[in-house]
């Protein structure tokens, strides 16, 4: 595996913003994204999928540096506030680099 | 008391007692996917058995009811709630809007008294699900231009309870009373058990909203308990005037009376984020929703029977 | 043979034979829910048609076997198994308590034939379910203060199983017959394909169970079917002298020679969590459960039949 | 047209309108898990029934029908499809191999008009499903060693719609009629109702297709939609030649025109990962799937009729 | 995004032991959690969640160094050796590092 | 914690290479995997578990930096390329570091 390295951000957030957090992140221009069926809880409370959506979605992406903070920054400034929602990254390595642009 | 209402006194027990008892969200999904199509296809063998005339009419009156309402609630929730623009505006849209699980109850009430309805009634529940949304956003919204209505408009509209009630409505309609006999063991012979297990998990989801009503308190309360009957009244008035049967008023008595708790929040959680879900969510279906089964429900009939004459 | 069982065959076969047939975990939730509510409610419509004296007594017998049982396991456990103190005590909770799969197929047994059970048998097997597990618990952990009784008691008591039981029996006990007829058809007319489908499940995941059993081997076999047709006599004897009828007698004997799957293995894993949760669990469902509904119901028949005079 | 037909266009409709209508995984496994078993007790219990001679010969006819198909579609996927092997040959086993789902709108058709089919249906419906896809490996792989037969049959014959199928019929026959009388309001009473709801989510899963379809358009469409007759032709054809009544020759038809969606799909995923998987399964779901179901079945059957000489 | 960074502190264990471990978590002073549903293996064997708590939970924390060290620790004296159980932890640069003491 | 360093090998796949997959981190000697559903977007389209095994699952492996090299360079020589795939790791700090050779 060679030594290159991408950001891999973690968006933890309601699952109601599923569809939009979607079409955002194509429309910022990441390649993918894997989202899976989470519950927790934090600032807002306790959040359970135990009924339709009152659940959290947990959404990853591998991107570049440049684009993980353009991806942070348009979720703080859209969602932030008025959504449960918590944000990290970190570096990880990568096979096949040209995929993550 | 009729049965089903007592596994939503179980749910509430449960819940409240702290139990390990939790329904599957796939089987949740289930039990309001039959319920719906049931109600829908129910609505559409009657209209195809007994075709009726000056539905457009009506059908601008039930309109009128889902607009009127939520200016009614708004001035409310501010006024004496106390409750900022956005969250005044959310609760007017969840109580314009209808609960279709408490209208299931009300068709379950009046089957067990042989109580038929009008067959447009489910029809109604469609046309009451909307415009209360559109309201309340526009209350929230106002100038702002802000909101994306087209995407909007397109959820709410092909949200899957306006599917599969209208798609039930049609499927019944096209199909009449002989091509549904086939479906009858699944749709209809169930219909009861399926509410009851239905609502068991509303029992223990009302039961997950009694820490906020603990903390917000004594106005949701007051709130979800004395609104549902001036609100039935209006549509309990509105019914017999548009010349619906008893059943038929009782039923549009208990569509007004009922806030909704699936298409509101979803569609307010988006348009007006600002708003507290939870807030909505609780009197709605922490408060109003267990009031209209066990007591409203009753009380409409009787103002239905009032109106025409009969007694309750 | 009742075809129920069949099913488990099947997914036994299916489970050994690595096929990929699943059952949802949400569809395996809602099958026991709808099996635990259905035998609440024909319990509860039982009592409500024919009210009954000497419950009391009758229950304190019934408790008395849930304290007995373990006392009687945990000895063999520890003696012959040379099992430790803590899988001994798991396997003495897990026979002392009971299996309510069993009990439905000791059910539906007697449906097949025409056999009345006393309508307070569901109420049994809510008293048969915990008091094992407290005795399991005391006899690993002993002087030990470690143990939360409460936060356990609370859990084991506001489990789904017993919500389940104790709510389908207080609604059906408050609906009586003609309140429950609505309800029939999702929950006594679907009850044997109900029974089918979970029956299909268990045999997949007694087929899991099956590799523990070629490690630990003979001596889980060997007891696990050995000790059943002694505590079914047991129950059959309490049964008899309390004066059940012969499918009540029967029933009791089910109870006692099953053993626990769901309440025991999930309160001893927090309580006694040194215990292999494996070992009771392999013995109970991997080898238990099919001897009892292939070979133990028809056996504890007999005994019953025998001692009520009426030869099998 | 019968109604749970409409309920695929219900699915297909809000798909295409992207509602928000989904089913949740564990409900599609309940529903086809249900559909298996019911087509498999039924044929059982019928087998029970009316012992039969001749199966062997009339196994190998079928069974020939399975390998005949994929020989057949081959060629035209190459040639005039201008696909490559892998993906030739993955078409080649999807068409051979059969829809249960397709079958299952057969069996309530025939059911509509009180039409009878032979009881060793079910058992061809198995018989069908294997070798096409051996076939389709084998096309793809030819000289390569690379395939790992043992694992890769066993994960057939052991894959879920088998093992119910089989095991539906096995415990059918060894019930016979009157043992299954208990199973019948779950299997038998609900079979449209259960079908109705799998064949929307059909629909939903069909519009998930309509992408692809946009794409690799025109041949795909086409193929899909002239390729089921002529194949119905070659089942009606054996079906009459073997001594099948109407009923049985319109099934074998609807069999051999119909293309697999569970079974092929999963397995040339693994034996032949280099096809591209969306392109069979647009095919066989997308478009012979919806094509078969509300013009194809009536054509088979128009097409059993006359070779039976009875008129259409 | 500030160059902020904390711990994530990730649990895989039984599922029976939710309960439990939230509670441990808001005592200790976490200011959240994320659970999602999971199956594995390891040393205590397959664990699948094909049957009721018969599977694994996925538990992640964000934390400061100095907790997620004092939640490893309490895993570790109270369940590592009776329960199915790894802890693992890495850096993560967070948005509104406040939210995460 | 001691800073003990691991490797955890994230891998986003098909859910129908969930058998192979697992059998191969057998093979190759890990001592676990960790595996939950998810579903996604990436260079071979939208895959969501609505139906079936068309869904995706996202395995973790917390293993020694050289088995982590053999495993992804397994999975690209095998599956990379007709499967819907992508690799990532990154460094972990493990409690029990014997647990994981
Ligand atoms: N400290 C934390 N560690 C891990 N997950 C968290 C934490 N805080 C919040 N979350 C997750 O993020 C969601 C939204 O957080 P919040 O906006 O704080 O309510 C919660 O429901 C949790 O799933
Ligand atoms: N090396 C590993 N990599 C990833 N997950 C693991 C590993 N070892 C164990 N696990 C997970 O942790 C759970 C408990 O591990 P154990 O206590 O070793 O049985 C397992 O069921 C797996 O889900
Ligand atoms: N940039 C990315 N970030 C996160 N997950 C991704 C990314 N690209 C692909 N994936 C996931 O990996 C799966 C397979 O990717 P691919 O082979 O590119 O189709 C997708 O279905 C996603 O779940
Ligand atoms: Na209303
Ligand atoms: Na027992
Ligand atoms: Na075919």
């Amino acid at each position: 595996m060679p030594d290159e390295t991408r950001k891999l951000l973690t968006i933890v957030t309601e699952a109601v913003l599923e569809p939009d957090i979607c079409q955002t992140l194509e429309d910022l221009g990441a390649s993918g994204y894997t989202i899976s069926n989470a519950r927790g809880k934090g600032s807002r409370g306790v959040r359970d999928a135990g009924w339709s959506s009152s659940g959290n979605i947990r959404v990853e992406v591998v991107c570049s540096n440049n684009l993980a903070q353009r991806i942070a920054e348009h979720m703080r400034r859209h969602y932030y506030d008025d959504y449960a929602m918590i944000i990290f990254e970190n570096d990880v390595q990568v096979l096949r680099p040209e995929k993550f642009p | 008391m009729d049965p089903v209402i007592w596994f939503f006194a179980l749910g509430l027990v449960a819940g409240l007692a702290k139990s390990d008892l939790r329904m599957p969200p796939a089987i949740y999904d289930l039990l309001t996917m039959m319920l719906l199509l049931a109600i829908g296809l129910k609505g559409g063998v009657e209209l195809a058995k007994a075709p009726f005339g000056g539905l457009a009419l009506q059908g601008l009156a039930v309109l009128s009811i889902g607009f009127l309402i939520p200016l009614l609630i708004y001035p409310v929730a501010r006024g004496l709630g106390r409750f900022g623009r956005a969250d005044s505006a959310s609760l007017a849209a969840h109580y314009g809007s209808v609960s279709v699980a408490t209208f299931a109850v009300g068709v379950a009430f009046l089957a067990d008294r042989n109580i038929s309805y009008d067959s447009q009634m489910p029809l109604f529940l469609v046309l009451l699900e909307v415009p209360a949304i559109v309201v309340g956003i526009l209350l929230a919204r106002r100038a702002s231009t802000n909101v994306r209505w087209g995407k909007l408009l397109h959820e709410i509209f092909f949200g899957k309870s306006i599917v599969l009630l209208v798609g039930g409505l049609a499927i019944g309609w096209l199909a009449g009373p002989e091509g549904v006999m086939s479906l009858k063991p699944l749709f209809f012979d169930l219909f009861k058990g399926v509410l009851a297990l239905f609502l068991l998990e509303m029992g223990l989801i009302a039961a997950s909203q009694a820490k906020t009503l603990r903390r917000n308190g004594l106005f949701l309360a007051l709130f979800g308990v004395l609104v549902p009957v001036p609100l039935a009244a209006i549509g309990a008035t509105v019914g017999w005037m548009i010349g619906l049967s008893v059943g038929g008023t009782t039923l549009l008595a208990v569509l007004a009376g009922s806030a909704s708790y699936i298409a509101a929040p979803a569609a307010i959680r988006i348009a007006v984020p600002e708003a507290n879900p939870s807030l909505s969510l609780t009197a709605s279906l922490g408060v109003t929703f267990p009031f209209n089964i066990f007591f409203g429900i009753p009380i409409y009939y009787a103002i239905a029977s009032m109106l025409h004459g009969s007694g309750a």
